[in-house]
């Protein structure tokens, strides 16, 4: 077996070492009883070619993103990334390298976490960060636990805006600790009244921009009464790169900003491995769940960096911790980091202007077709459209044709009276032919 | 050669990217355009090529050394993995594209939920952890559900945790809202039915234990402990972290475990990446097998199907969602890649190899360190103490980062907490025997230093790293947790 | 654009300091009257999605051989590469590093090639080889000026079995220099009598083994000859794969030995890059072209190594030198010795008999085929079918069905009168569901 | 730590691949099977990874820091290309597959003949040398067969070279036949035409430049020395090892040029690799036009033709076939990746960008160090000589070997000849300013240490690198070029 170093040889000359006659032997405080004998329900060994072809196949019925049109949004969006990112990720000193618990064999992975959660700081609008959580969703659950902690209150309010798996995963979490969730109405036009929502039994408010709908949030008026409430505001993105184009959520009164990363430097991976973002104001970074990187100096004074607060984590604090959490994105923050770093304050801008670009140009074709309605007054690059027909069967035919032409409502809202809604997203990698057979085709479909 | 922070490096018109400007359009953003600098710098491609392969040179990895990290399990990550992980048929598709155009997805997760069930010998599982402490929480709230299902949610709510627990178990327990009561560990590292029989009682909701353990012992007593657990009307979870130890061996669903979480970065050799992504799938009995969360996979008339709401769920009864989406599928298909390729053989003879070496390398040590539980078979993990530097002037501390002046990553210290100054090493099947070799010469000659009192090489480590010993203290007590620009020197000099 | 660092900032700082106003002036020393004025007939820079997408589609217009039945030989070979041997040659120290001539700093290029080095004598049984060159085809025109230089005759005798590419390119050096060859006649049964062209005139003669119809060579007689007459034998292969079940050239007397080494850790690529393998005996090496690696020890004793014997070579010797050759095949060669590591001494000896038998398998069925004749008695992984009709129509009628049956024999050896001969291989990566859909497609289009 | 041989490493049973043992058969090998061991080592997959990263690590190389080698312009090679050419439409394709399976593997190799036609004025191309040298070897035949074709093949044969030319002119000079004869440089570092016009006549087939010369320096009479050649009725090959200083600033087509690599490997930023793959297709100018190499591209009714045959060749009068297949087709990929992410605008501001460089550090350097032809501009590398270090005890070798410690690549040293103890510096676009700054500022420091006395930094180094100074010359006295299995015990006790 390629993998496995070991000769037959090695081994008789290992077991002898040892002690014992046999493999069998050394598992003898395994009680008879509970022996397993191998496996022998699974099949044998395979060849590398054999593994690739059996992996191959499974993947050639999956339709790909860049196999044709596509607008599916939704929380994970399909952009460009340089191939420079996943050449630099998969370096075998970050590939395989541990969690930087050892710093001073570590430096790189440690360098570049800081350096992550600086450009995080700096996109969300906020004062520190940690260096990556599972995904938007967790931290979004994450966030509302660290409010209960600030607070010391267990009561979340929900905009009917927050994508309803986020709106899912901190219910869950909230009825395994025995919180408090107030979620509002699914808010297609984001008209509806958090404000009232908020009062002193509150501890935050949770509200998404761009939100699952499309629509742009000023968030200040909330911050304020939250604010005035002693509540806090966690203001959620699901896509990164609007942070290019619109108001950071740190300016608008957030406390806490989480959302997905996803955008930036990772694929779509059916939904993961993706990168959660996490950040919050200086006065809370000891509630803060998550590993955090800090600068120190080493003993010749020369700076460097290590894993800090960790007083904070599970391995320590026990049921004490700010979280459970023993593992961030790691891979996928780099991505992330580089991504930006490849971009930089010019290219982010940029791009996120083309994404706007795009997605105002194929709302103002999609407005054109008969019987189609655009429901947003603002957006980044997804925005909502109302069809005279269920957008479930609209999008089925649609795929059908070739073209993945965005997310039903009615997938994340089933039974929420919204079947006729479909979220559209239209990024840099789509050009005006992948938007001019969406609208052809979906005039045939309608 | 110091690498400059990214910050220092780049510069806010430096660009690695091309596009053209958007030709000119209507934004329909509102008020909300952005406004200001952001502040980021930019890097053209060479200088970030430059800087990210400086940065990894600065790291240890298992490709560069051996990463001996007791409970850890660093294995090769084969690269077949990775290529099979970037297929655009599993790397380039949505989680929400219509269903219809994702039938090899959802094939691929079935099938390595096949495997799992078939190597843990459990009949459930679910696939939507996204890490190790996730699975655990999965977990815990599956049993959480079924003592509600049962209405005893109100009185069942105290969680018994061996002293030998990962940290994680008892922050989990604290996340679905139990308290934690410690079970003391006896003499020979492994848990008394006795202690567990004195414990349980009706406000016992669960077990978590570890087995193997971590002391590196199989637990024995396992399926006495278990039926005192489940005749108690509790449940059992039991940390997969060292299922690497046992595939082909025991299986967790005959030892009487009602949840057990399996790394994937772990036992199936997804890459740890600098601490992520990680898996963590949970395996699951018939007793709680109805309350896995949200989306559940099932085989229906078509094949395999997605069910993504609770109302769909049919006799299933999820707990909820416990995050977006369907779970790491790129960690699903490096998994399943390293299973086809090992096959249940390759699989069995792995988890042996990792013990074999472990009990090497105890052999090897066991007249210059100590065991806290005497000389005896370890499974794929070997625990020694400091006792043997009592007076040396060498802490546990110090012998690891010199470690590293040697060629290695130092192994897991300090834990687990039963034992005082714990050195707990994890070979795994990886190493081959020479490297094995080398690692224990290597080590002795460091243990008879430390004897020797040459404490100046341990003291001072590591010599030849990156850095020299950091101050963990400075950088907590002072913390500094991201850049920010240097002052202008007017303002400076003010 | 993303490759170039240096802003207009930094450009206008820059010029400031060189003391000039502009960029025109830096060129001062090209002639007004030739100076170019840009490239302004070249398209604009392009972002990487955009060339991604180009090329892309300039790809997919291509038929890969891992597409469908492949059995296409004639000197490139279709093998499974491990993805580890491709990801190893990727990384930055091997990717983007000079030529070692800094021995200090690029120890892991020359312990490579020293391995690289022993693993070709071990493979050809031959004494010393050098750190590859081109190809097999430019090996064995260098193979043939380096028996001039031994034997100081300038006549080569070359086997109507060699590699009709490697046959010309043989002749074009020749002529070049003004030497002589005599070229026998195509000999598709191995039959041709190589021991009466040798004579006292005579430096060299090339057999290839197995030559380019598949036949297997014994050798020795025909090196006891060219000993006995001062000439020097120089075998030839195109399937290094072969050095796994045949016997080794040095084994049967040759004194000069290259071939292709492509089958090993390459892909076809079109053609090339490829890896010339060149070995010879001891007393030879120096008149051996080609980058040589030695072992020596470093000021401090350490064990180490460096270019060596370069005073063959044309940046010392000038017009001495024993080739103008100063690039080794670098990346290709340490991805043959990657995959020959990997591989083993069982690995390569089981994939060469994988290899022979899918060979034997195909051979029996297609000449079980009405009207189709194996005509080979002995092979490795190719052999050569007479048709009854022109092989390259056959070819032709093949692909259109998907299968890429093989080379016709007229392609390489127009006006031969081989015109119904086709080369067919069949390797490790062919099936049997692949064989058998080219035993159908052939009696169909037959 | 370090790396034993693969030799030392390796089994004879080890193997890192799995294929199952075919089926029995009946073997068609006659008596040519192969009997008794190979010798090959194997490793297991695990150690083959370490052992080529360990290997790896003991590199430099661009990605890591700057190499700065005049006349090798070792540029950012973008990951993009690599990217690219493994796309299986490229890299999977056999070149003697059906033609009609490959239109755009033609389309990309005529696209790329376009592009460098394009950038040198030339009119015609061959793709097929597979590196620089080989290239030259193709202009030079071209030229030789346009002689015969003249019926001058007797007495034109000797070849003008200057005394500053890379050591493959003259070997390739031998190579077809055809004895140097050595241009003198003048005072300037340039040629001289009056020098040209002395020397030729009908006895000289060609006249072999460099420009942008290896002096740095742009041949200024290059055209007045081209009208000299050609009226002679001799021809001018250029080595176009320089063609990343002048790109849209001066086409060879436009200075009489009659063939001229371009090394993709240089210029176009195919990764060197420690050595190679290059790649070196020949422009071609109308007087030589018809006498490239097979196979050639052509249009045709049907778009991008292949002719493999002479017969086939039409006008065109090749001079026979330089190897195997069409050329270094995944080196094409990678150039036309770099051109077209270039375009045309990029390419003129890469040469910008390279000579402002080289010009950059020349002014930064030009008090402490000498320039032989007085601080003039130069073009895309700029040239030292050892004239300052003059009684300092320090060789250009020496002060070459300290950079190492500094963490760069050495210069380009003792190349040209004409100069004593030449350093010859490229920096090429790639650096950032930083860099540049960074290295002046260094050498600066090396400078001034060297000319302070301070020789022992200089005559020990390097003592930072993985060597210290290797015994070249023990290499070459006796040579061991393989590694070869210790005698055993008994055997050598004897």
């Amino acid at each position: 077996m390629r993998y496995l170093p070991l000769s037959e040889t090695d081994r008789g000359e290992m077991l002898a070492r040892v002690g014992v006659r046999s493999m069998d032997e050394l598992f003898a405080d395994i009680p008879q009883a509970m022996r397993a004998h191998g496996l022998p329900k699974l099949p044998r060994h395979k060849g590398e070619m054999e593994v690739e072809r059996l992996l191959s196949r499974l993947a050639a019925q999956n339709r790909p993103a860049g196999a044709g049109p596509f607008f599916v949004g939704a929380g994970a969006y399909k952009h460009y990334v340089p191939a420079t990112v996943d050449h630099l990720i998969q370096r075998s000193e970050f590939l395989t390298g541990y969690t930087p618990y050892q710093p001073e064999i570590a430096q790189g992975f440690l360098q570049y976490m800081f350096e992550f959660q600086t450009q995080v700081c700096l996109l969300t609008g906020m004062d520190v960060a940690n260096a990556s959580v599972y995904d938007g969703s967790t931290a979004c659950g994450e966030a509302v636990l660290m409010a209960h902690r600030v607070t010391r209150r267990r009561k979340a309010v929900l905009s009917g805006g927050l994508h309803p798996h986020y709106a899912e995963v901190v219910r869950t979490l909230s009825a395994l600790g025995g919180d408090t969730v107030e979620t509002l109405a699914p808010d297609v036009r984001a008209t509806e009244d958090l404000l009232a929502a908020i009062d002193d039994t509150v501890s935050c408010v949770v509200v998404q921009t761009p939100d699952v709908f499309g629509n742009l949030r000023d968030l200040q008026a909330i911050a304020d009464k939250a604010h005035a409430h002693g509540a806090l505001l966690i203001a959620v993105f699901t896509e990164a790169m609007s942070l290019g184009l619109v108001t950071a959520p740190g300016d608008m009164g957030a406390d806490i900003v989480v959302g997905e990363g996803q955008s930036i430097g990772n694929a779509l991976n059916f939904g993961g491995p993706y990168v959660g973002l996490f950040a919050t104001r200086a006065k809370f970074v000891r509630q803060m769940p998550g590993r955090l990187c800090g600068e120190t100096v080493d003993a010749e004074g020369k700076r460097g960096f290590v894993l800090t607060l960790s007083t904070r984590e599970q391995h320590i604090r026990r049921e004490k911790a700010t979280s459970n959490m023993c593992t961030s994105s790691g891979l996928c923050a780099l991505a992330f980091s580089i991504h930006l770093a490849l971009l930089g304050e010019v290219g982010l801008r940029r791009v996120a202007r083309i994404n706007h670009a795009a997605a105002v140009k194929l709302a103002d074709a999609l407005g054109a077709v008969p019987d189609v309605e655009i429901l947003n007054d603002t957006f980044f690059n997804e925005f909502t459209v109302k069809l005279p027909k269920p957008a479930a069967d609209v999008v089925a035919a649609l795929a059908a044709k070739g073209i993945l032409g965005g997310v039903p409502v009615s997938r994340l809202l089933p039974g929420a009276g919204l079947d006729d809604h479909l979220l559209v997203a239209s990024t840099e990698v789509n050009t005006d032919d992948d938007r001019a057979a969406l609208v052809a085709a979906l005039q045939e479909v309608l | 050669q110091e690498e400059a922070l990214l910050f220092e490096l780049g510069r806010a018109d430096a660009t690695g990217v091309d596009f053209d400007e958007p030709e000119p359009f209507i934004a329909r953003l509102g008020t909300l355009e952005r406004t200001g600098d952001i502040g980021l710098p930019g890097l053209s491609e060479p200088e970030a090529v430059r800087h990210y392969v400086r940065l990894s040179q600065r790291n240890f990895s298992i490709d560069t050394g051996p990463v001996p990290l007791g409970s850890c399990t660093m294995k090769h990550n084969p690269r077949l993995n990775e290529r099979m992980a970037r297929l655009p048929g599993f790397a380039d598709v949505h989680p929400l594209q219509p269903v219809s155009t994702v039938p090899g997805a959802l094939a691929l997760m079935q099938e390595l939920a096949a495997w799992l069930m078939e190597i843990t010998g459990m009949p459930a599982i679910s696939l939507s952890p996204r890490a190790g402490a996730h699975g655990e929480l999965c977990g815990m709230a599956a049993i959480k559900s079924a003592i509600a299902a049962k209405g005893e949610a109100a009185t069942r709510k105290v969680v018994l945790v061996p002293d030998s627990a990962h940290g994680t178990n008892p922050a989990t327990a604290a996340m679905v809202g139990m308290p934690v009561r410690a079970v003391p560990v006896r003499a020979d590292g492994t848990v008394d039915p006795a202690e567990v029989a004195k414990l349980v009682g009706p406000d016992i909701a669960a077990l978590m234990i570890t087995n193997p353990n971590t002391c590196g012992l199989f637990e024995r007593d396992i399926a006495e402990i278990a039926r005192i657990v489940h005749e108690a009307g509790a449940y059992i979870y039991c940390d997969g972290a060292n299922l690497n130890a046992i595939m082909g061996r025991a299986r967790p669903g005959d030892l009487g475990i009602d949840a057990m979480q399996i790394n994937l970065h772990k036992t199936f050799s997804t890459p740890h990446g600098g601490g992520g992504p990680g898996s963590g799938p949970v395996v699951l009995s018939a007793r709680v097998s109805a309350f896995a969360p949200l989306p559940l996979l099932r085989t229906g008339a078509d094949g395999v199907e997605l069910v993504e709401v609770g109302a769909d769920a049919d006799e299933a009864r999820p707990f909820g969602r416990l995050s977006a989406f369907h779970g790491q599928m790129g960690m699903f298909v490096r998994a399943l890649t390293y299973m086809l390729s090992h096959g249940g053989d390759g699989l069995a003879q792995a988890s042996d190899d990792a013990v074999l070496a472990a009990n090497y390398i105890r052999v090897g040590l066991a007249d210059l360190m100590s065991l806290p539980f005497g000389n005896r078979l370890c499974m794929q993990e070997v625990l020694f103490d400091d006792a043997w530097l009592k007076d040396s002037g060498v802490t546990t501390l110090d012998f690891a980062k010199a470690m590293i002046d040697e060629g290695y990553h130092p192994m897991t210290m300090y834990f687990p907490l039963v034992v005082h100054g714990a050195m707990l090493i994890e070979p795994t099947e990886s190493e081959s025997k020479a490297s094995l070799d080398l690692f224990v010469a290597t080590l002795r000659d460091l243990a008879l230093a430390a004897r020797a009192g040459d404490s100046e090489r341990f003291t001072g480590a590591p010599y030849y790293a990156p850095r020299r010993r950091l101050d963990e203290t400075r950088a907590a007590r002072q913390p500094v947790l991201r850049w920010t620009p240097p002052a202008p020197i007017a303002e400076a000099a003010e």
